[in-house]
């Protein structure tokens, strides 16, 4: 059932080819087909394997369907689904959106190394594809760079951990446990591999340019992709590795968060302000994840979550307004709808109360704090404080400036979407369990390693 | 109702005491200067000419600020107490503070109804006035409230007492002399009256006065130096029946026109130097003695 | 005249021994004031004191002689003291021109244009003679007798009708003042 | 209704209020005003010790409880804020924003009652947000300067929280707790003193940023000076308060005495305190200065904020019965004149549409009863009898004297004199003076925009004859906190405030100046009746000089004999050079955006091949470092 989240969409995308004209619904159908799938399949609570020509574990490709891919696979195929919603953004790119939808889904499900590069370099091309809308082709070139650097320093780590351990296999290889002297080079290599996509500095060089570059890339990539490369990371440094390597991430991770933040509060496109902010919160999940723990993993996600949210919104409305307006001044005096939900979900990103942000920040900080990790609350107080900045700047410039221009179309779909998505935020701020609950089963499902392997190779002994 | 008649009897003593006594400083000045000089009582007759004649109103914040400043500065008067407890009509409210802050009702409301004469002679002088308000009273209350540190009481009928067995000048000289000289500030006299400088400002606040107000005018100053004076006699020179204390009063007056009357005026940045300069230092100097209990 | 009240009376009599002057010192008869004011003469013994505006003072002294264009101040300043007020002329200028009387812009005598309680004769006058008409000004208020103030109201369409004649507006209008 | 419902239905209130507001701001400006009247009503109804439960997040418990300082805070800030709604039911029709401001302005209020209800470090975090928040709205809804004081305003608001919430969590992780009284318990016995003081002092940076203490007072000026004018009033009077309220929890609140008493610097106050202290007293020095030259009335009056901010820090810090009292006293003191005062600004300005004191002058002629709140207003800021605002510097004063706080004192000292100045320099500016000729058909503004300043000022005057009433609460607070529980400070049976040194009766000095008053107005009415000089002839006739002394001159243009620009010059000048800490921010601002430029440059900007270096550069250090 579960390789149908895959199938479907490369299917989806094949007829498409073939009738260019249904790319839009059929990208619909898609992700609409995979959420009603996943929705029958509602938490497995248990791991469940699909082994691929029956080979079984270890031997073979199998895909692994615990609390953990399910709620990633949810959020990812979500918000494809609400993309696809979108006729007007999603254009020509149908047929990479389906193959991206089928890449991320099988990045997100399978439980073996290699195929999850490959899963990678699809999800890298297919990406690059979709960032060269607008003909911002240059930027979409860095990109294809740093996937291919990215994709090929993933494979050798994928390479050694095969040398090392004899098998491809997540769980195989996190029981068999990899020598230290080779644990250093792999959990390294990974880290940097996963570091692309993971927006982990100094590896995030593409992000501003492709996300400031046009519409659709940065709805797509800021909310799926970005879910299903840290789901990656935690599923790595979590599962497999079992927490080795996580100072690296740490380290990056806080970097990252300051070094985001600080760029975007220079920046003066819109688009490009937020791409830089969510390389911050990036910095701030995968500091998170390097903890190691089932509730920070879990809180992690639920900050994810809660960003990706906040993003898709507030993308779709700066998307809206960089390429319909050249002056940004006063614009949402014009657009009530897109501006209270874009100021909405950029108040939820910076955490104030009554919005989704501020229940997983103050999360976030209250459990590193019971970690006595007093550096990490810091630092992002501090990316807080710089992030509060540079949201205030652009709510009060789009809200309160003097308006210049002619009024554009109101996009009707799009404010609607954006509407019910600024509520969703407020809800989660009243009902935090909503997202937290299956956020913190996917953490718990990542730190339980022992389940894992179980579940995967049916094996009682053994185990870490 | 004893309070009330006390607190009459301080009105009227006041009104003549400081009104005989400004005679008489321009008698001693003029002498200074080897001229006979008008007599004694020359200011009661200018008080009363002013007040016989017909004025001119600029509106009615300028009535409501000489009211104002008159009703303040009498208010005042009628708290201070003059040299010992059977002359102190309020025993319960004669707080140095509350002396000090109801005095200031008086200035308010000059400075406001002078300004409100439109002229901007009356405003520089005003401004001048606070500024160097600004540059006295700090020193001042330094001093003050080293004594009232010293004493534990800010009450000035129990400072009085408490002065029995010596004079805070003689425990406090530096306290003293540095009192004296923001008392001349507060007196206006030479060199600080910067902000009635006639030959510059044209007599700043005063500018617009005519009749009647300038006599209310000046029967408020006359309050107002017998404040000030009062006060510095009661906290530095002790206790005693009245009749010392209008010995007192007098010679602490007399000091002040005899050193006017040889000085020059200051520019209004000189004179805040000045003060912010020895005065203040060395205020700062009296409290620290009071501090580690170097006193005599 | 009408008869004074008590209080009138008593009123004078203060006013006669405090007079606070304001100078109008165009002409060079101020030059005879600081002896009078300082050591020597000590004017202030009577109780006359130079006073800044004329808000305040009681006398007006007029120095010297006067043109249409400080005539017009000096009603200007006339008009804004408070009554009683009075004037003295200074000098033979301000009763008739002195050494001036023929030019085109001097006015010859004041009491045409603002009424003047006392003349001092003299160019200039000694500082003895200022003592003097003020000693006489001093009596005259005393008995009331210094009445130009009320002559000025009551007469003030004749005084006007003059001033106007001699300087066509009383107020003067350039782009100074504008 | 408990407390809990009442803030949660003020908030969603508050977004139906933009609705209706939309449909007609004015009937969204009556309700908000009759919301604002139940509220004070229901304040009053509250009995202490009431507590109420909010809901439980991340397993904390959220609670409310209704305390004496609640009530006090709780009265204060919804007099200033009901009077600026009864203000904003006519003012508005100058605004564009009129739905907004009402929405933001109910929210506002919500978040400002919930922090003084906050029983919980959390809570209180979390309706400070909502308040800060809302506010944000608001201030750039005013000229076009007001958009960068939003951003400022922000920044300044939200590094003081995030230190307090640092704080805040550092207590929780150490000591198990977010509820305040018990954190004060578990305070008292924790033996580090390095982490109670860090805790202590991270929690009042809150605080000090929002109630403009020194180091963080810079966003006064910009947003004070450029909100919309009424909320100005809001500003000043109400929101710099909850951050008296936040250092009042963490001084009092948390005893201080008791926490730091193995630390004590001078005179029985610790360290701690005293730096506190210190911050106060530099933010006198500074409020001071800077108000008396500032031509901006409205920035005059936020920098006038920043020093009274001062005077109420070094009351509650010194932790000294009197003082203390003294400093709380002055926050209800300064709310009201700072309100009033700013209302009177909103009305000059929706008269005259400018606030720079050199161009206006003389509106005494035109608006008197705006000035005559003013100047009840100011005589209450300065500090003056019979206005309430003496009473609370009298207490400081004597707190400071009695600890022989000489400094402390003489900055005191200084700012209060230094009050007298910059609070005359707009009387003598703005209303008194010369009415400038673009301004002769100015009007007093309706009833609605001076009816609640009034109402103010007769507050002010009430409790400054007969404080007693708000001293009753006060009074309960210093017993909530223990400090010197057995001192009774109000004698309202005698009519007396005793001091330490000395006492004094309010009524009785009022009745000396009303008979001083009377006295002076039978000499006036003995002596001959003046005759009026018009100041408005050059207005009323065309060609009519003005009739005051000028030396002789003729002046028929009023605009060129008012004087009003640098009032102080002979002082201002004497300062002109002082370094600005303000720059000094700027910089610090500048710091991080040049920071981000140089990431910008060397990280995100380069082609494929930098990007590519980079990776390899990451992947040897790492290696390096862990090998």
């Amino acid at each position: 059932m579960i390789s149908l989240l895959i199938a479907i969409p490369l299917l989806l995308a094949f007829i498409s080819i073939i009738w260019r004209s249904l790319s839009k619904p059929l990208f619909f159908l898609a992700s609409f087909t995979n959420i009603v799938i996943l929705i029958t399949s509602w938490f497995p609570n248990g791991v469940e394997i699909h082994a691929m020509g029956n080979w079984k574990p270890p031997f073979g490709i199998n895909l692994v369907f615990d609390n953990a891919s399910f709620y990633a696979a949810l959020v990812v195929n979500a918000f494809f689904l609400l993309t696809s919603l979108l006729p007007g953004l999603v254009g020509n790119y149908g047929i990479p959106l389906m193959l991206l939808m089928a890449a991320a889904n099988g990045f997100v499900l399978t439980g073996d190394l290699f195929n999850s590069f490959v899963f990678m370099e699809i999800i890298t091309i297919t990406a690059v594809t979709i960032a060269s809308k607008k003909e911002n082709f240059y930027n979409a070139f860095k990109y294809l760079i740093l996937g291919g650097i990215a994709g090929s320093i993933y494979l050798l780590a994928t390479i050694f951990a095969y040398a090392s351990t004899g098998s491809l296999n997540m769980a195989h290889v996190s029981m068999a446990g990899i020598s230290s002297s080779s644990l250093v080079a792999i959990t390294t290599l990974y880290a940097i591999g996963l570091g692309v996509e993971a927006k982990l500095f100094p590896l995030n060089g593409w992000v501003s340019g492709v996300y400031g570059g046009n519409d659709l890339a940065p709805v797509i990539l800021g909310t799926s992709v970005s879910f299903a490369a840290l789901y990656m990371v935690g599923r790595l440094f979590g599962t497999v590795f079992h927490g080795n390597g996580a100072e690296v991430l740490y380290t990056l991770a806080l970097i990252t968060i300051v070094i985001g933040e600080v760029a975007a509060l220079r920046q003066r496109n819109l688009l490009k302000t937020f791409a830089y902010s969510s390389v911050a919160q990036a910095g701030v999940v995968v500091a998170m994840l390097s903890k190691g723990t089932g509730t920070a993993m879990g809180l992690a996600y639920f900050h994810l979550t809660n960003d990706a949210v906040a993003k898709f919104v507030i993308f779709l409305v700066a998307g809206f307004l960089v390429y319909n307006y050249k002056n940004l001044n006063g614009v949402f005096k014009k657009h009530k709808v897109l501006g209270a939900s874009f100021s909405i979900a950029s108040f939820s990103l910076v955490g104030f109360p009554l919005f989704a942000g501020f229940q997983s920040k103050l999360r976030i900080i209250m459990e590193a704090f019971s970690m006595k990790d007093y550096l990490f609350p810091s630092v992002m107080l501090l990316a807080t404080l710089i992030e509060v900045g540079y949201v205030v700047r652009w709510n009060v410039k789009l809200w309160f400036e003097e308006e210049t221009q002619e009024k554009a179309e109101t996009p009707v779909i799009a404010s609607t979407l954006a509407l019910i998505l600024a509520l969703v935020l407020i809800t989660v701020f009243i009902k935090p369990d909503i997202f937290l609950g299956g956020a913190m089963k996917m953490g718990n499902a990542l730190a339980d390693t022992k389940d894992y392997i179980q579940g995967v190779l049916s094996v009682v002994k053994g185990g870490m | 109702m004893v309070a009330a008649y006390k607190a009459l009897f301080n009105l009227v003593l006041g009104f003549f005491l400081v009104l005989s006594l400004e005679g008489v400083g321009r008698k001693i000045t003029a002498r200074v200067q080897r001229r006979i000089g008008p007599p004694w009582y020359q200011n009661f007759i200018d008080v009363f000419k002013a007040l016989s004649k017909h004025p001119f109103s600029n509106g009615w914040v300028f009535d409501f600020g000489v009211l104002m400043a008159l009703g303040g500065a009498m208010a005042t008067a009628m708290i201070v107490p003059m040299g010992s407890t059977t002359w102190t009509p309020f025993p319960n409210s004669d707080n140095f503070f509350v002396i000090m802050y109801l005095f200031a009702v008086g200035a308010l409301g000059m400075a406001m109804g002078m300004v409100g004469s439109g002229n901007p002679w009356a405003s520089i002088g005003v401004s001048r006035a606070l500024t160097q308000m600004l540059g006295y009273e700090l020193p001042y209350l330094i001093v003050i409230s080293s004594t009232i540190f010293y004493y534990k009481t800010a009450s000035i009928h129990k400072l009085v007492e408490l002065q029995k067995n010596g004079w805070n000048l003689l425990v406090m000289p530096l306290g003293g002399i540095i009192a004296f000289i923001s008392l001349m500030g507060m007196l206006g006299k030479k060199p600080f009256d910067i902000s009635t400088a006639p030959a510059e400002i044209a007599s700043g606040p005063m500018t617009e006065l005519s009749g009647k107000y300038l006599g209310l005018l000046h029967i408020m100053h006359v309050f107002a130096m017998f404040v000030e004076v009062s006060l510095f006699v009661d906290v530095f020179l002790g206790g005693g029946n009245l009749g010392w204390y209008l010995v007192k009063f007098i010679v602490v007056w007399v000091l002040a026109v005899l050193i006017s009357s040889v000085l020059p005026r200051f520019r209004i940045e000189q004179m805040l130097k000045f003060y912010w300069g020895v005065p203040l230092g060395l205020a700062f100097l009296n409290a620290l003695f009071v501090l580690l209990g170097w006193t005599l | 005249m009408k008869e004074r009240t008590i209080w009138e009376q008593i009123a004078d009599s203060f006013r006669s021994r405090s007079i606070w002057m304001l100078h109008y010192c165009t002409g060079c008869g101020a030059m005879e004031l600081p002896p009078t004011m300082t050591a020597r003469f000590d004017m202030e013994r009577f109780g006359i004191t130079p006073m800044a505006t004329p808000r305040q003072a009681d006398i007006m002294l007029i120095t010297g002689y006067l043109n249409t264009k400080t005539l017009r101040r000096v009603i200007y300043t006339y008009e804004q003291m408070a009554d009683p007020k009075y004037v003295v002329g200074f000098g033979s200028c301000t009763i008739n021109g002195g050494i001036y009387f023929d030019s085109y812009s001097t006015i010859n005598r004041l009491d045409y244009y603002i009424p003047v309680d006392v003349y001092i004769a003299g160019c200039m006058p000694r500082p003895e003679a200022i003592l003097e008409a003020f000693n006489y000004l001093m009596e005259k208020i005393r008995k009331g007798e210094a009445d130009g103030w009320k002559r000025y109201k009551e007469n003030y369409d004749w005084y006007k009708q003059n001033q106007i004649r001699s300087l066509g507006e009383v107020y003067v209008h350039d782009e100074f003042h504008e | 209704m408990a407390m809990s419902t009442l803030l949660v239905s003020l908030v969603a209130t508050s977004v139906v209020m933009y609705f209706i507001s939309k449909a007609s701001w004015k009937i969204g400006a009556i309700l908000n005003f009759l919301i604002g009247i139940f509220l004070i009503s229901y304040v009053f109804a509250l009995s202490t010790g009431t507590t109420s439960e909010l809901g439980t997040l991340f397993g904390q418990k959220l609670q409310l409880i209704w305390t004496n300082a609640s009530y006090y805070f709780s009265l204060v800030s919804l007099l200033v804020i009901v009077s600026v709604m009864l203000f904003a039911i006519k003012w508005l029709d100058s605004q564009k924003y009129p739905a907004a401001f009402n929405m933001f302005l109910l929210m506002m209020t919500a978040g400002s009652l919930g922090v003084f209800m906050a029983a919980d470090l959390i809570t209180l975090y979390i309706f400070w947000e909502i308040a800060v928040l809302s506010s944000m709205l608001i201030v750039p809804m005013g000229k076009k300067e007001s958009r960068k004081a939003a951003v400022v305003y922000a920044v300044m608001s939200a590094s003081g929280t995030y230190m307090y919430l640092y704080g805040a969590f550092l207590a929780f992780q150490r000591y198990g707790t977010l509820n305040i009284s018990e954190i004060a318990k578990h305070m008292v016995s924790d033996p580090s003193t390095g982490i109670k003081a860090t805790i202590f002092l991270l929690l009042a940076s809150a605080g000090i940023a929002k109630s403009g203490i020194f180091p963080l007072h810079t966003w006064l000026r910009i947003a004070h000076g450029n909100a919309p004018d009424a909320f100005s009033a809001v500003l000043s009077g109400q929101l710099v308060k909850l951050g008296s309220y936040v250092l009042m929890v963490s001084v009092a609140a948390l005893p201080s005495l008791k926490i730091f008493s193995n630390i004590p610097f001078y005179s029985g106050i610790p360290a701690t305190n005293y730096f506190l202290i210190a911050l106060g007293a530099t933010s006198i020095i500074i409020g001071t200065l800077m108000a008396i030259k500032q031509d901006d009335m409205k920035m005059l009056i936020a920098f006038s904020s920043v020093a009274n901010g001062g005077y109420i820090l070094i009351g509650i810090g010194t932790m000294d019965p009197i003082g203390f009292e003294g400093g709380v006293l002055h926050v209800f003191n300064h709310a009201l004149a700072a309100a009033v005062i700013f209302m009177a600004f909103a009305s000059v300005v929706y008269r005259t549409h400018t606030k720079k004191i050199s161009e206006l002058g003389g509106l005494i002629h035109k608006m008197p009863i705006t000035f005559l709140a003013y100047l009840f207003a100011i005589i209450s800021l300065a500090g003056i009898p019979p206005m309430s605002g003496f009473i609370s510097k009298w207490m400081i004063y004597q707190a400071l004297v009695r600890k022989g706080m000489f400094i402390t004192a003489f900055i005191a000292f200084f700012g209060s004199i230094g009050s007298f100045l910059y609070v005359f320099r707009p009387l003598a500016g703005v209303f008194l003076g010369q009415l400038p000729k673009k301004y002769k058909d100015v009007k007093e503004v309706s009833p609605i925009m001076w009816l609640p300043m009034v109402i103010l000022v007769t507050i002010s005057l009430i409790i400054g004859i007969w404080p007693f009433p708000i001293l009753k609460p006060i009074e309960g607070m210093r017993m909530d906190f223990g400090i010197a529980p057995t001192m009774k400070i109000a004698d309202s049976s005698h009519w007396l405030i005793k001091g330490f040194a000395g006492n004094w009766n309010p009524v009785l000095v009022f009745n000396l100046f009303l008979i001083g008053f009377v006295i002076a107005y039978i000499l006036y009415t003995l002596f001959p009746r003046p005759k009026k000089v018009d100041l408005l002839a050059p207005h009323k006739k065309e060609g009519a000089p003005i009739n005051i002394y000028t030396g002789g001159e003729f002046i028929y243009n009023p605009d060129l004999y008012q004087y009003n620009t640098k009032f102080y010059a002979g002082f201002e000048r004497m300062y002109e050079k002082h370094p600005s800490w303000e720059k000094l921010l700027e910089m610090l601002a500048k710091f991080f955006y040049d920071l981000g430029e140089w990431v910008h440059g060397w990280f995100f900007r380069p082609s494929p091949s930098a990007y590519t270096f980079w990776v390899t550069l990451t992947i040897l250090i790492v290696f390096w470092v862990r090998w």
